[in-house]
């Protein structure tokens, strides 16, 4: 089997061993891709029994559709991932190398059999391994308190996210009486449990898919983890929540709507919320962890519109929306590790995540800028990127569905992703205006140097993937289609009659129009240009003759109108000055941040509150010996009095 | 026959009290040594003769009337101390829940059914009352040495009660409770010894560094 | 195959004229005679003649903008029909595409502008993205409306559809869009009240600070692709607003044109009669479209 | 055969004592740990039948609790080798020789049949274990010493009455009183149900003190605090495990009896939740590491409880956590002794970045933290999923609910100390001490860790067969 092929590269000696690790990797995920591409052309998944002697039945492993769907990202990114650390976190300058190669494989081959799980102790071993060993990696900075903090939260977070599975697993075994997965539609939504079971699931896989409220840790681990690693996590990593969701889910035949509309509208809110949070982020990498929970939110939305779909047999919305969510998250899992690695190779080159402090790398960077650019294009869902192809057939399920079918509810659905379109524009444009445009804004930047191929190479790569995916969909289309048809248990004509409504090839036509037509003006303008004087000069400063670097606009400033917009979401916290003297303006300077509510105003307090009543509590430990025989002495006597 | 078991056993409550009631310790451990041997007599009453009847009083007596006695009072001595000064709770308090205690344990006996032969006889009473006793002893008193009376008095407690099945215990048991019962009072006297010398005293209410705040 | 032809002619040729007009409309309101109608053709081809100055600060990106921005706003006037004939590329779905190639032309604006550090060009480009953010669900919703009236999903359909019938069967919401779009309209080609085009004060800008520092040929495609998107924009608001067809092409053709100038005329008036909002002002006035518009939507839907 | 397992402690103990230098004295231990766990291992192979008087008979239960014993024992046989070169200033023959008493009292406890002999023993280990925690000589640790002799010694006095009043119900019922199992089993049903009821909550309280369970546990972080790092892995390892199979021959009892049984496992449910909530309360920041190591021993008994107390399937998770949280907290107990070495000091204002000071241990503390709150694929977590998935299957809801809620407050108590302790940056101002990560001391912790993980993965054959063996002799139908 080639997947076991992954942690092939839990060897770890220093620098010698992370390049054999590295191969080991890219062969293992070259092994598992062919594997998955030859089981997507209509060999089914053979099934693997492991009998282990632990009391919870045999362990199976197969891969149908479904995982397919997750393990096409998943090999391809830590393929990309394992050559991009070689060169990102060298052993000869950071100790914690070996331990970061040890643990990026175990961490891999653990998603790997999260993903062919098919009993739900060893998904849940498998999950919780991918945990730990995510935060062993987040940690490899694990000298800096701002990592231990993220970390700490992080383990909490994903540990109480744990507990609530072993919940829900043991009432579905209470329900179906064994530890293996139930085949899909299998069990009736009238069955008991079935509602508390679909809460713990969405609680516990949906904090780790980063769904609001329970994103709280996200933006913070991704931030501190080194960029490759939050490539894994983000791109990756929350593909698991989502994939746990959908598999809780296919268990059941026919779900009560109300689950439908709470996906989507958890959805719609992380969507919304994640890039409002993303557009007033100074952080680079703080940034782009919030956009993650806008495309999961996206990703929910597609699942919710689905769920719904299918409650009401409304067979638009179930292809539309599983085709969106399923086309979006492959999507994801490209252009959101290209960002990421793109990060690192701007930290590596200037130093800092502050984008205030970036600014005219594109000209230092001659690769990296235009790859960061496609990302940024592809994560807006801009044609003709591969981001746009998910979106469209959201909104065309949502629109159709506000035509045809009696749910025109759905049809508020395209407001919001327009909405949210228009945050990510926002939103993206200064990431990369503010890092890669203008002129330098410190020392570091100045100095900023392109990475080494090792680092640019897999970038390469894929943003080749959005471009390829996005100039021909029908190739996105063909990938989830089996998929598709096995989840919403839809037969081929209906999907053809609905994909029929999807503009696959007209889109197709009109991206390669568009990409001419670029083609073609611009060679034009170029010959004109070539033709006519050309004069270099200063930026026009609008009649201020000495402009500074320090003059240009801030990414914080960029986004600050969008901020007070769309303040009522965001909470910023302001801090406004009051003016020390009129004139001249002494040092003031008006600053504001974008507050993490849920942790920062929610959980940070109740937990204060609940270690005071504790610190009371525990003044029964007084150290009195007499009063502890009386302990004892009181126990007898209840036990004696109690009648049961 | 019978009939002096109960006097004895009254005796033995008695006692209870007077060791409620006093705040010598030499006195109080007096007072113990002579519940011991009691204790040792009382089977010899209630049990037809037998080696074995005799090898367990000759090691009660032994063990409970003559040797812990010893140990504890070697212990006072060493620690120059005589009299338990005052206790968390007082003297005229403790007594009177001696006696309430000592009420309450005839009425729970009653709720427990009794073997033909034992019927008419104190047991079970006079063995709640002194393990209760020992109770309001360790969880009163400052001193540690007073604690370990305490324990002592509950222990006592729990023997008379064992008397009743004293030949039905196989001897080794029996020894190997005495045994331990030795060499569990013997390391408390050693450890008070330590705490005297670590503390100055034997005042436990100073040991109250371990805990939380 | 003539209406592509005559489509694409239109298409290209027609749109600064709308400016020529507008302008003509204002400066008669101002009581001056004003530059001619074709003003904004010589313009043209006097920027396309003109050498340029380019800013070191910038890069490749400050280049690629414009062209791409044209490029796209191209496409985007491929997928409207125009006068009741049928678009070029038309699809079903393209509604969709329509909104994001603005979209994506908006992208490039503004990272061009961003591209030469000046911050007065950056709070433009900040505006400029705010705004349109604000005014995507508006179109959104207008369109979905439309989508829902025409129960299609084709640009064409959507578009051609409007006939006095359904101005008399839904006439209120048809009413709240048209109202929507127009002001959609405004904000998007940054007209007053929203934005000045021709104000001479660069704090004070949108678009036209975002194009400070572009000259020679990059600004004559940049000004021709403004005009291209106000004559597209101005093409789905007439189609709504419009819903007359003669079943003669040619008829139809002149129908539409005469349509497109007397909207230019209306801007004009309106440009003349308002003043520029406060900035502050601005997001107001754009979500009070959006709700107009999902007014217009709940109307349809109940 | 089996008396080796008694006598060969006794007769180290006798060594221990002769040897007169310091320095070779503890080799004894490793010693004697070795043929102990040699004898063991065959043992588990091949049990010899019953003594003819019944006294001494080592059943499956027994198999597993003297096992868990004899691997803990070892472990700290060779890492008190290596810790006691530290202490070279303190004579260690007391030490030594309560080691050696103590292993030879349990390895009593768990072979014979005979209630007495198992009080005797019991009682025997507490006194023997007293020396040990005092082994510090200061303040604090005879504070801790006093009152954890006094507590047990009046637990174990509690329970000596619950034995006399099972023996008294069997005399009331006309049967010759008597104290072994077996014929107590075999008449369980004529018992007399006052006393039977009596003796039952006496057994369960003076047991339950001596095991730690709340509110009965006051001596327990004392203890655990004060004492050496390989004392209280055998307090926390093999004490605990004595007393609870204790418990659980009450529990065959009352199964037996068939009335008394669900008040008994009510009264587990109600105390093991009950500590599992102290645990809770008193984990969160607890600035004393080795303390709150304790409190995780209360929470792990009271984990033990309740899967007693919840019956059916949850049983074999209960007596695999037995194995899983002694050797749990062996390695959690010795690494914490390394970091206290070298620190020297057990509070976390101090002890901070132990990863980087101490790779080794503090790696190997960190381990058996994410082990002991139950994380795969670590053993822990088969056994405590087994509790609390057999309460959902079953349909103690509540139970369920609550011991997962438990678990998540303690695990973020347990994170809210431990992590802050081993990651970061060690303070600089501390001075250096002697000690560094030795193979001697590292190396057995290491060992019981793999053992950890072997088990979470892939239990060896025999021990799955003598856990399903145990679990059948607690009345589940294989």
């Amino acid at each position: 089997m080639a997947f076991s092929g992954v942690p092939g590269l839990a060897l770890h000696h220093p620098a010698r061993g992370q390049r054999i690790a590295a191969f080991f990797v890219v062969i293992a995920s070259f092994l598992g891709e062919y594997a998955v591409i030859t089981l997507l052309n209509g060999s089914t998944g053979a099934v693997y029994q492991i009998d282990w002697p632990l009391p919870f039945g045999p362990a199976l492993l197969s891969v149908d559709q479904l995982s397919i769907i997750f393990l096409l990202p998943l090999f391809l990114v830590a393929g990309c991932v394992s050559v991009y650390s070689v060169a990102y976190w060298p052993a000869r300058k950071h100790s914690s190398a070996g331990k970061l190669t040890l643990f990026l494989g175990i961490f891999a081959a653990a998603m790997v059999i999260v993903v062919m799980a098919r009993n739900s102790v060893l998904f849940i071993m498998a999950w919780e391994v991918m945990a730990l060993s995510a935060y062993f990696l987040l940690t490899a900075e694990q000298q800096s308190a701002e990592v231990q903090r993220v970390g700490t939260v992080y383990l909490i977070a994903t540990h109480t996210g744990t507990m609530a599975l072993l919940a829900m697993f043991s009432l579905l075994r209470g329900t179906i009486g064994t530890f293996e997965f139930p085949l899909s539609h299998s069990l009736s939504p009238s069955v008991p449990v079935a509602s508390v079971i679909i809460i713990t699931a969405l609680i516990g896989f949906g904090g780790k898919a980063g769904l609001m409220p329970l994103h709280f840790w996200m933006p913070g681990a991704h931030a501190n983890a080194p960029s490759h690693v939050s490539a894994m996590m983000s791109g990756v990593m929350l593909k698991m929540g989502v994939y746990g969701i959908l598999r809780t889910l296919s268990f059941f035949d026919a779900l009560p709507v109300w689950v439908g509309w709470l996906i989507l509208l958890l959805g719609a809110w992380s969507a919304i919320n994640g890039i409002a949070l993303a557009a007033g982020q100074r952080d680079l990498k703080r940034l782009l962890a919030c956009s993650s929970i806008e495309n999961v939110g996206i990703i929910f939305i597609g699942i919710g519109l689905a769920l719904v779909g299918m409650q009401l047999q409304a067979p638009y919305l179930v292809v539309c929306g599983l085709f969106g969510a399923f086309i979006h998250i492959i999507n994801h899992g490209l252009f959101k590790s290209l960002l990421f690695l793109g990060s690192g190779v701007l930290i590596h080159a200037v130093g800092t995540r502050e984008i205030d402090r970036m600014g005219g790398l594109a000209r230092r960077m001659p690769i990296t800028s235009p790859l960061f650019l496609v990302g940024s294009l592809a994560i807006c869902g801009l044609p003709p990127l591969n981001g746009f192809v998910g979106e469209l057939f959201l909104y065309v399920g949502a629109i159709t569905d506000g035509i045809v079918a009696p749910l025109p509810l759905a049809a508020l659905v395209a407001p919001v992703l327009a909405l949210v379109g228009g945050l990510a524009v926002i939103t993206f444009v200064k990431l990369y205006g503010i890092i890669f445009l203008g002129v330098p804004r410190s020392v570091e930047a100045a100095h900023g140097h392109e990475a080494t191929p090792a680092m640019t190479v897999p970038m390469v790569l894929l943003a080749a993937g959005c471009l390829v995916a996005g100039l021909a969909p029908v190739l996105l289309v063909r990938l989830v289609t089996p998929a598709v048809a096995l989840y919403g248990d839809l037969a081929a004509p209906v999907i053809a009659k609905v994909t029929s409504l999807v503009p696959i090839v007209p889109l197709t036509i009109a991206n390669i129009l568009l990409v001419s037509l670029f083609l073609v003006i611009g060679t034009a303008y170029l010959l004109r240009l070539r033709r006519l004087p050309r004069s270099r000069g200063a930026t026009w400063g609008c009649g201020y003759l000495e402009p500074t670097a320090r003059m240009q606009y801030t990414g914080t400033s960029f986004s600050e109108m969008a901020i007070n917009v769309l303040g009522a979401i965001v909470a910023p916290n302001r801090r406004k000055p009051r003016l020390a003297a009129a004139f001249p303006p002494a040092g003031t300077r008006f600053q504001y941040t974008v507050t993490e509510t849920v942790l920062d105003r929610i959980l940070t307090p109740i937990f204060e509150v609940v270690g005071l009543a504790f610190s009371y509590l525990r003044r029964v430990q007084h150290g009195q010996l007499h009063i502890y025989v009386l302990y004892i002495f009181a126990t007898l006597c209840v036990l004696m009095f109690w009648r049961n | 026959m019978i009939l002096l078991a109960d006097q004895l056993l009254v005796l033995v409550m008695l006692i209870n009290l007077v060791m409620l009631g006093t705040s010598r310790l030499i006195f109080s451990i007096r007072a113990v040594a002579v519940q011991g041997v009691i204790l040792g007599i009382l089977p010899g009453l209630i049990h037809p003769f037998s080696g074995h009847l005799a090898g367990i009083t000759v090691g009660i007596i032994l063990a409970k009337g003559i040797i812990i006695p010893y140990l504890i009072s070697d212990a006072v001595r060493k620690a120059h101390i005589r009299r338990e000064v005052e206790p968390f709770l007082g003297y005229v308090p403790t007594l009177l829940l001696g006696a309430v205690f000592t009420a309450l344990s005839f009425a729970f006996a009653e709720q427990l059914p009794l073997a033909p032969e034992h019927k008419e006889l104190l047991f079970v009473p006079a063995s709640i009352a002194t393990l209760l006793t020992g109770f309001l002893v360790l969880t009163t008193r400052r001193k540690a040495i007073s604690q370990v009376i305490g324990y002592l008095v509950m222990e006592n407690g729990i023997f008379v009660f064992g008397l009743l099945l004293s030949e039905a215990m196989p001897v080794m048991v029996e020894a190997g409770a005495l045994l331990d019962l030795l060499v569990g009072i013997f390391v408390m006297g050693i450890v008070i010894n330590h705490i005297s010398r670590e503390f100055s005293s034997l005042d436990t209410s100073r040991l109250r560094t371990l805990k939380e705040e | 195959m003539t209406d592509i032809i005559i489509h694409c002619a239109v298409a290209l040729l027609f749109p600064p004229l709308l400016l020529g007009v507008i302008g003509k409309t204002k400066a008669a309101f101002a009581g001056r005679v004003g530059a001619p109608y074709f003003q904004p053709y010589y313009d043209l081809i006097k920027l396309f003649r003109k050498g340029s100055v380019f800013s070191e600060t910038t890069s490749w990106v400050f280049r690629a903008g414009p062209v791409v921005t044209l490029s796209a706003t191209l496409i985007a006037g491929l997928l409207i029909p125009l006068g009741h004939h049928d678009a070029p590329i038309s699809f079903s779905g393209d509604l969709i595409l329509f909104a994001y190639l603005f979209g994506l032309s908006r992208f490039f604006t503004t990272i061009a502008a961003l591209d030469t550090g000046s911050s007065f060009e950056g709070m433009g480009a900040a505006r400029e993205v705010t705004f349109s953010c604000l005014a995507e669900p508006t179109l959104f919703f207008t369109l979905i409306t439309l989508a829902r009236i025409s129960k299609s999903l084709t640009l064409s359909d959507i578009l051609t559809h409007p006939t006095p019938m359904i101005w008399l069967a839904s006439g209120a919401s048809m009413l709240l869009l048209a109202g929507a779009l127009f002001i959609t309209l405004l904000a998007e080609n940054s007209r007053i009240p929203f934005d000045d085009p021709n104000t001479h004060l660069e704090l004070t800008m949108i678009h036209e600070v975002m194009v400070l520092d572009h000259s020679g040929p990059a600004f004559g495609i940049i000004l021709y692709g403004a005009a291209l998107k106000l004559f597209v924009l101005g093409a789905v608001f007439v189609n709504v607003a419009l819903p007359f067809a003669t079943g003669n092409a040619l008829l139809d053709w002149a129908i539409f044109i005469a349509a497109m100038l007397s909207l230019a005329m209306t801007i004009g008036i309106v440009e003349s009669v308002m003043a520029r909002l406060r900035m502050t002002r601005i997001p107001q006035l754009l979500v009070g479209a959006t709700i107009l518009s999902a007014f217009a939507l709940m109307l349809v839907l109940r | 055969m089996l008396y080796a397992l008694v006598l060969l402690p006794l007769l180290g103990a006798l060594c221990a004592w002769i040897v007169p230098d310091n320095r070779w004295r503890p080799l004894v231990l490793p010693v004697i740990a070795t043929i102990h766990s040699i004898v063991t291992a065959i043992l588990l192979g091949n049990a010899p039948p019953p003594s003819p008087a019944g006294w001494i008979w080592l059943d499956p239960l027994g198999k597993i609790v003297l096992l868990c014993i004899s691997l803990l024992f070892a472990v700290c046989a060779f890492y008190a080798v290596g810790y006691l070169s530290y202490r070279r200033e303190r004579s260690n023959r007391v030490l030594c020789m309560g080691l050696l008493v103590c292993l030879s009292a349990m390895s009593m406890v768990t072979m014979t049949q005979h209630l007495g002999l198992l009080w005797v023993a019991l009682e025997t280990t507490t006194v023997s274990m007293a020396p040990l925690i005092y082994f510090n000589h200061n303040a604090r640790s005879i504070e801790a010493t006093w009152k954890y002799l006094l507590l047990c010694s009046v637990g174990i006095g509690l329970a000596l009455l619950g034995l006399l009043f099972l023996a008294y119900s069997t005399y009331v019922a006309h049967h010759d009183a008597t104290l072994l199992l077996g014929p107590l089993m075999f008449s369980a049903r004529e018992l007399n149900p006052a006393w039977l009821h009596a003796a039952t909550i006496f057994l369960l309280v003076g047991y339950g003190t001596k095991m730690g369970l709340a509110p009965l546990h006051a001596w327990k972080p004392d203890a655990y605090g004060e004492a050496p790092g390989l004392v209280g892995a055998l307090l926390a390892g093999g004490l605990v495990n004595c007393a609870f199979l204790a418990i659980l021959r009450v529990y065959q009892i009352c199964l037996a009896s068939g009335t008394e049984i669900r008040f008994f496992q009510q009264a587990l449910l109600g105390m093991g939740l009950i500590s599992m909530a102290f645990a809770a309360v008193f984990m969160a920041r607890q600035a004393d590491f080795k303390r709150m190591l304790a409190y995780s021993s209360v929470e792990h008994v009271g984990i033990l409880a309740i899967g007693l107390g919840l019956g059916k399937g949850a049983l074999y998770g209960a007596l695999f956590h037995l194995l899983n949280n002694g050797l749990t907290k062996g390695v959690l107990f010795l690494s914490s002794g390394n970091i206290h070495r070298s620190y020297s000091n057990k509070t976390t204002h101090v002890v901070k970045g132990a990863l980087t000071r101490l790779p080794w241990s503090g790696g190997l503390f960190l381990a058996g933290f994410i082990a002991i709150t139950g994380s795969p694929p670590f053993s822990p977590f088969i056994s405590e999923y087994t509790i609390v998935s057999s309460a959902f299957i079953d349909g103690h809801y509540l139970v369920g609910g609550l011991f997962l809620l438990f678990l998540v407050v303690v695990f973020i108590g347990m994170a809210l100390t431990v992590l802050p302790m081993v990651m970061g940056a060690p303070p600089a101002n501390i001075e250096p001490t002697d000690y560094e990560d030795r193979l001697l001391t590292v190396g057995p912790p290491l060992f019981m860790m793999a053992l950890i993980l072997l088990l979470g993965v892939w239990p060896p054959e025999f021990l799955v067969t003598l856990l399903k063996d145990g679990s059948a002799m607690l009345g589940v139908q294989p």
